[in-house]
């Protein structure tokens, strides 16, 4: 696995449509799917995350799990093929792979919540240095509150993802030290993929596992205000 | 002889009353037995709780019943969508009450009335606002909610076929809820594209056996579908894409 | 169904194996079949409660439940014809009726336990007045215990039918004030059919609901100890 | 590629250890992983938990790793069988310790493991002595034991056919516990008759999911199967019935 996080770094940063500090939203897309282990059961969230499963490498077998209850989805059907009762979570069409299978939602969060699924992939508003997560609600008091199954998916998977851009559109860090949005899970969240790096939670505090493009550990720290070292492979 | 067909969605929904809980299938459009609640509309419920894991979209189905004021309060996991203008004006002005619960325990605590369980202990929004209110325990080093069942009077399920004995299979992921559904309703009815033979269903695939229905209607096939086999050319709504063909236009 | 029992119940005394004043198991058999309306959906007990299954009315259509996963099930099967795979509770061989259906352990006991079968119809050590059912273990020290699905069925289905010989074999009676053997469920019968008469648990009472042969009010008084009044039918 | 199929059912049952608690589906002999049991016994592993519905009957499968003693402890709702003779001696002899747990309990605490439930509050057993110890609670009038999840190390199961994503489908009533075994383990073996190209399982019809498996070996078809058809002449143990005819006969 390492030897392709390597592989595709560099490649993801030629994208032509990357700045040269950061990674487009497809390159990021192409680098977290490169990290995915061959045979893992995988839900990608509402969102950025979906964009993965276009960009798995053909050399592994991924079983994608939709949480409106299936394994085995392929990304979207070709024109015209649209099967309204063949969707994935974010309502989107999807297809079925040979080898897929259908259960109910009980069964369908039976499965994520006991720990079954190998990794979730998610986005966030907030990301806290003890892997907290707020992906659902801004706290906003006029916004109509909606949840879905991200609080599930959070405390469910062996591995939490987060895929986001590290600033929001204002400038401002959702790397945190502490969230100030309404939470979706505690302590859950594993690893983030940033347009400008990858962090993992390691012991309360963010660590850098990869820069991209020009991006250096010192505009990280400015950027997020948050005592970051680089991830000492430990 | 048993028979729990009946001949039409009228029929289906016949006694639904006034501050019922409805339990309604679906995941968004999929699932989602709008033939059903196009009748219970007609029926003139009011005052109804809603459970459903969104609040409908569009202008049809659960939204048309928000949009027509049946509903006293949506127990629901994700009620806005791009399209729930029903559920959002509805929401906004304060003429019905939200009881918000995230997708897993709303199945769990679905399938916990259908079981017969007390109540159980999720891990599900443990530190999140959704705890507030609720029992915390730790169990075996790990925090836990206390999660209580919700019964219904009503569910109203959509599936693809079933027999007159109530045994019921789904299609895809149009399944999703409607078989916990099922469970922990006192009246059971089910939407189906058709009705088949006692006999012509594997006993082996069913997914929801009899003895959680009471009643099955036939709503006949849906556009996308023909001989078993899909036929492409709608989009998520069920509607003809542009372009699909003169056949598949003419019929929206 | 009156209909029906009044039909029954000269018809079963006049069975040739039964005593003048009390109905043998099969004709008990036929009698608690006859009490089981259309549609029904039931689950019979290991032992004497399974004979019912061969007895059920060619005019009613009743789905029998056994909890190792099956709605649908037929009695045993023709010679030669037995299938390992298709077993019931007492783990005989059974048959599949068109419009079975099978499912999981925990999905059959989530059936019986939410409240979703109509019937169970259970064997007995002894029955109270309350309605407490002992039927799975006599307590004593040296027997290995076993109980099965009982406790799960006692307290599971919405009426619980007991069938049992009015007498234990060294003449006590099985029907009393309180149970002295370990409880399997409390208040849970609400009706016991025994080769003497069928008595309705009603208040914290036994109440008479129909006499066999020659059996009369105070030969089931003085057999049971009890006080009985015939069941007048409120 | 993703190929959980293992060559032989030493593969299939490697490394499991002394003290292990261990899941083994079947009711009585229906869904009893019989040679992955013969296999475990190979292995030598001792002080073995055992959950199972049953503690075997006559000198096969369960009953022969008990009475190899290899058992420490047994986990089920009913031991005791006319051909329990195997466990009977145990247990009299006070060599193996038993949880005795109403079925409906052990199923729900085994799906509870396999559904990340932390505990749940069941009906059953109240006010009997299988209620000592536990905690009680009333809810909604109704009064409930506190039931807490059963795990294990490994689940042996055993199935009709499989893929290798691992797949499962079960025959008949010989499903029993083996779903819900499957999720509740930390390594899932499952034994079946036929290993099938993926594909080949219908996608409604999967009754454990891939998702659940670890490995998978194929043990060949049993005696009374064949070209998918039932061929009857067997006993509950599958062994040839007097009469059933010289071939069947032969295969004893």
């Amino acid at each position: 696995m390492s030897d392709q996080q390597t592989a595709t770094a560099p490649r993801a940063s030629d994208d032509r449509h990357a700045q040269p500090d950061r990674l487009d939203r497809t390159a990021l897309a192409k680098r977290v799917a490169a990290d995915i282990s061959n045979g893992a059961y995988v839900n990608l969230g509402i969102g950025a995350p979906t964009l993965v499963a276009d960009h798995l490498p053909p050399s592994s077998e991924v079983i994608l799990h939709t949480e409106n209850g299936m394994l085995g989805m392929d990304p979207a059907p070709a024109e015209g093929e649209v099967d309204p009762d063949l969707i994935n979570a974010g309502k989107q069409p999807v297809t079925e792979l040979p080898g897929a299978a259908y259960f109910h939602h009980a069964d369908s969060f039976a499965m994520m919540r006991g720990g079954h699924l190998d990794l979730c992939i998610l986005g966030a508003f907030q990301v806290s240095e003890s892997g907290d997560l707020a992906n659902w609600s801004t706290g906003a008091p006029d916004a109509i509150p909606a949840v879905g199954g991200a609080m599930d998916l959070a405390i469910g998977a062996k591995d939490v993802y987060v895929m986001t851009d590290l600033l929001t559109k204002t400038g401002e860090s959702k790397l945190v030290a502490s969230c100030t949005y309404p939470l979706t899970g505690v302590g859950c969240v594993t690893r983030v993929y940033t347009d400008r790096a990858v962090f993992d939670v390691v012991g309360g505090r963010f660590r850098v596992r990869e820069l991209f493009g020009s991006t250096t550990l010192d505009e990280l720290r400015e950027l997020t205000g948050l005592e970051l070292e680089m991830f000492d492979g430990a | 002889m048993i028979d729990k067909t009946v001949p039409d969605v009228a029929s289906a929904v016949a006694g639904i009353a006034d501050g019922a809980t409805v339990m309604v299938g679906g995941f968004g459009r999929a699932g989602q037995p709008v033939e059903l609640i196009d009748a219970l509309i007609d029926v003139g419920a009011r005052e109804l709780t809603i459970v459903s894991n969104n609040a409908g979209g569009g202008d049809v189905g659960l939204a048309r019943l928000i949009a027509e004021g049946r509903v006293r309060k949506v127990v629901c996991s994700f009620p806005r969508q791009s399209d729930s203008w029903h559920f959002d004006t509805a929401y906004r002005e304060a003429r019905l009450e939200l009881e918000l619960v995230p997708q897993g325990n709303l199945a769990e605590r679905i399938r916990a009335a259908g079981a017969g369980i007390g109540a159980f202990y999720s891990p599900t929004a443990v530190g999140t606002p959704l705890a507030e209110g609720r029992e915390q325990r730790v169990i075996d080093g790990r925090t836990y909610l206390l999660e209580y069942p919700i019964h219904a009077d009503v569910a109203l399920i959509s599936g693809l076929a079933a027999d007159r004995l109530g045994n019921v299979v789904y299609r895809r992921t149009a399944r999703n809820f409607g078989p916990i559904m099922a469970t922990a309703a006192r009246t059971t009815v089910v939407q189906v594209d058709e009705i088949v033979e006692v006999g012509a269903l594997d006993p082996e695939a069913v997914v929801t056996p009899g003895i959680f229905v009471n009643r099955v209607v036939a709503v006949g096939e849906r556009p996308w579908l023909r001989d078993s086999e899909f036929v492409g050319g709608v989009d998520l709504a069920g509607a003809p894409l542009a372009g699909a063909g003169a056949s598949a236009g003419g019929a929206s």
